[in-house]
């Protein structure tokens, strides 16, 4: 067995280099609120390493992905985490005559929408070559969140070897100075950028998440400059009232949104459920490649914001809809 | 006494259903996985715990959730925890089975849901990849594959491994730093249960659907397959099955209805 | 710097082993609710390895503690991670005329009570050379804890080194694959039997823990065998409202009893503050050998259970008082 | 106008206050290293975040507490979490200081607080240990030391190296795997503020404390002590400082008493 798969790191795991990121990041408790817009001008750059926070199509950060597309971002990396609709979102980026937003892409999920089907679009994209992979897992690539949230260069895990998801990974193996156990490690992955959609921010950034958090957690901790959305901004004086409840800390985050709805068309635990009708169109459409230019074009780049998005996609009613079903399923 | 009619998903959904023991821990998906798990947990495994790669932990499924990360999955549930939680549980030996599927399956239960063709550079077709397929094949205990069952899918050789089953035979898990004693346990299929050789760890057959001959299965499998002696013919479902299947666990017919 | 402390490993590594005992662990979801008695008798045995939750004078197991020394389990073996009460309470059963309950302990922080000063007894009892001691550090020591519920044999960390502490540590070097860097990592440790306090349980034994955490998330998933004891037996009903506030779910846990206060004289967040003036007592009477026998076997040996203790260190208006200067301090 | 009378411990607490600049992150102890936090914040220093290590976050301390665990440490916080999260943001690099003491400390600032004696196995005096002292002395950028000034505790060798200074001298604590640009930074005694030179990483004296002379200093110094010049007289406690602290930080005098 090789010691070392071919796949290439993209983010050197270099904790020095983050520890010296870390200590000049501010840290003063500042009023972070602004638009979306203004939150992605200052803090998405091109050719940044991109993480996306959720489950692919459950809490994610619609209206942020939306407007990194809407702004035209170039040569981004990727971590296809479990990346369904965000990655299917973030793909209208390439190939539809606005450069390439996407670059290079560490895989541990993408192209599919789980039970829903693959995207037609995902896969023009990934299947023409033109984008850097490196393959990993769910937990793995989770794992490498982790490692950089924790501040170390790899972590360990006993799974994903002898596999070729394992050869074209750029994971290595080590022996247990204990058990004299070959194992395999993974490299820390530090994002330049994460983007993470939450119930409940403070303007500080102090935020809460209801449900499953998936990796959110450690991406938030990993992330060297973190954009959350979320669907209420609190006071802080209501996050003093239950500190067990706070999720991320205002010092992890750089920029706040508030985007009620921000998960649409996903779905929001306690909030709203998913807009299948809405996501089954999107594949639908992506079979004909002058359909899908003309609807990417009209929901995303000529929408001058997520609100006109959502009033496009889901009025007032329909959100209604998607409320009671989360709320009371049958 | 009647037979009762039932179609070959509702066979296969009783039959992954019977396999799960009471008290038992299983980490599901969606689809017929998960149908399965809901119907034993309805009738004969009312102490089996469903778990989601996402983090949702013992839910009372109020219908099949279409993500496994979605808010079904820990709707009125016990814990609502981290991916990170899920996978440590089954890495450190908690959790009994798994069920997972690829679009390529060979005679050591290894599977691809990676990519169709001979060359990672340039894929015919690109699939999703591992998602936590890789990693709960490797750390739960048991794996249970439920699969349409064709020559396309099972086949002498992989296009790419993307999960581990028994990898190239006996021991090679093992070499390979995975915990000993877990791997593929069953593969349920539109044609036939199967189960593995103790020692070769080749997949072998172990029950015939009502009506099917080994040749037909033999046939529709692009490897040699072995009998379990004695080969036995699948239990129907059971009318219990069928009435809690059809009422409680897919009224909409979601998976069923295939 | 050599390549391995020379502390000894209560524990082994042996991430399979584990796995098999995991494996077997019952996982029905049964009624565990029993007296701290009968929790003790079935899951603590002579020559086990013992954690226990909390930070020492802060949410901490008492009734199950003192139940431990009561019973005189002997040779135990326990982590003293910040255990500055609790590792007091466990000393009453050395040198005091009823064998050696501690036989060997891990060393993070033991025998201080913080800004409270030594315990004479615990002195008396570790410097006597009777018990087997290896060093660790708070984070190294909850490290092994979290590398044991990771189900790993190691984990990696990025302090401890170069240090006494190291060399009477079982901690090891490796290099990692990536940076070539040389890196302590830390033995997993999975405890035979650990004993948390909780605010909350269901009968199952789904757990909330209200405040921090300390390293009890992590411990309750390393232990082999788990006994909490709660504030408050809730519903399964209440638990199911509000999945998000689980912290320890059914299947870690082996035992559930039902003690109101049971962390007296400690601090319990939200509930009452710690007992000052009785835990000045204790300190007190241990600089007299005579009269801590005196005082050991009245509150503790010669009690029938944690409610006679209570009843003789706090009554209903000091218990008052605690809740008071807990909600209300000033 | 006169000069404010206060006590060497007030003095201490003040010199620490003044060290902690706003916006920066601070993992505080029990005693007057978080008398010197509070005070800091709620003068010069208002955006100062103090973390303990067990898990309390940004609190609105109503008093002191009695350990770095209690629930004080939480009070209105802006997060409780784990021990691990703590540690875990140190050892990314996002906490600035760090309070610590020991038994000992030697010229390169590394502290004992494990054992007094020369024989591992039969201690003279058995200390508690490292607590989170090392972790924290490791993973932060920046370490404080608030202690009072004696031969027994400024020593030429430290009985037990619990917690890493600069080690053995310059490259030591890269040597050994710490992270760069991190070690002691300030020791605050009752008679002088020290800092430690830039190349030699040795322990210098920077201020002396109003009436305290070098040779009071080295007199109770166990090494050779060198000196910053041009060498400073500490600032004395502002009006504002003494008035803050003895009416909001330390009402009953747990610490500015003793």
């Amino acid at each position: 067995m090789s010691t070392r798969g071919k796949g290439s790191l993209f983010v050197e795991p270099d904790c020095d280099a983050a520890r010296q990121w870390f200590r000049e990041k501010p840290k003063r408790m500042s009023d972070k609120v602004m638009s979306v817009a203004e939150a992605v001008r200052r803090f998405v750059a091109d050719d940044d390493y991109l993480a996306s926070g959720g489950f692919g199509g459950d809490r994610i950060a619609t209206a942020l992905l939306h407007e990194i597309v809407r702004q035209r971002r170039q040569g981004l990396s990727f971590a296809g985490h479990t990346a369904t609709h965000d990655f299917q979102i973030l793909c209208a980026g390439n190939d539809t005559g606005r450069g390439q937003l996407l670059k290079r892409v560490d895989i541990a999920y993408i192209i599919g929408l789980e039970a829903r089907g693959l995207s037609p679009h995902a896969r023009r994209v990934v299947e023409s070559g033109q984008i850097e992979l490196c393959e990993w897992t769910n937990y793995t690539l989770a794992l490498r969140f982790q490692a950089a949230s924790m501040g170390v260069p790899f972590l360990p895990v006993r799974g994903f070897a002898g596999t070729d998801t394992f050869a074209n990974s750029a994971a290595a193996r080590v022996t247990c100075p204990y058990t004299e156990q070959e194992l395999t490690v993974v490299p820390a992955l530090w994002p330049d950028v994460a983007v993470i959609h939450v119930h409940e921010s403070d303007c500080f950034g102090n935020c809460r998440i209801r449900g499953t958090s998936v990796s959110d957690w450690h991406v938030a901790r990993a992330a060297k400059k973190l954009i959350v959305s979320c669907e209420r901004l609190i006071s802080n004086e209501e996050i003093r009232r239950d500190p067990t409840a706070t999720t991320i800390p205002f010092y992890c985050v750089d920029a706040v949104c508030h985007v009620p709805c921000g998960s649409y068309p996903g779905n929001m635990p306690y909030e709203y459920y998913s807009d299948e009708e809405h996501l089954r169109e999107w594949l639908t459409v992506e079979r004909d490649f002058e359909a899908y230019l003309a609807f990417v074009d009209r929901l995303i780049f000529r929408s001058t914001d997520f609100e006109e998005y959502l009033n496009r996609c889901c009025g007032t009613a329909k959100m209604q809809d998607l409320r009671n079903q989360e709320l009371y399923p049958s | 006494m009647t037979t009762p009619t039932y179609t070959p998903m509702e066979l296969m959904i009783c039959a992954a259903a019977s396999t799960l023991e009471d008290g038992a821990m299983v980490v599901v998906g969606t689809g017929a996985p998960c149908a399965a798990a809901m119907l034993a947990q309805k009738t004969t495994a009312p102490n089996l715990t469903l778990m989601f790669e996402a983090g949702g932990v013992g839910p009372r499924l109020p219908r099949m959730p279409i993500s496994v990360g979605d808010s079904r999955t820990f709707y009125e549930g016990l814990m609502a925890t981290s991916m990170s939680d899920i996978m440590e549980t089954c890495q450190r030996g908690m959790v009994d089975y798994t069920f997972l599927g690829g679009a390529q399956i060979d005679a050591y239960g290894n599977l691809n849901s990676t990519m169709i063709g001979d060359n990672y550079q340039q894929p015919k077709v690109r699939l999703p990849g591992s998602g936590g397929a890789s990693d709960l094949g490797s750390l739960c205990w048991r794996v249970l594959v439920i699969t349409p069952h064709d020559r396309r899918r099972f086949v002498e050789k992989l296009d790419f491994v993307t999960t581990p089953g028994y990898l190239d035979g006996p021991g090679a898990r093992e070499a390979a730093g995975l915990p000993p004693g877990s791997g593929p346990y069953k593969v349920i299929t539109s044609l036939a249960v199967l189960g593995f050789h103790e020692e070769t760890k080749r997949m072998q057959l172990e029950s015939l659907h009502p009506g099917v001959t080994v040749e037909q299965v033999q046939a529709e499998t692009g490897f040699q397959l072995s009998c379990r002696s004695p080969l036995e013919v699948t239990s129907e479902p059971t009318a219990a099955q069928l009435e809690t299947l059809r009422r409680d666990v897919d009224p909409h017919r979601y998976m069923i209805g295939r």
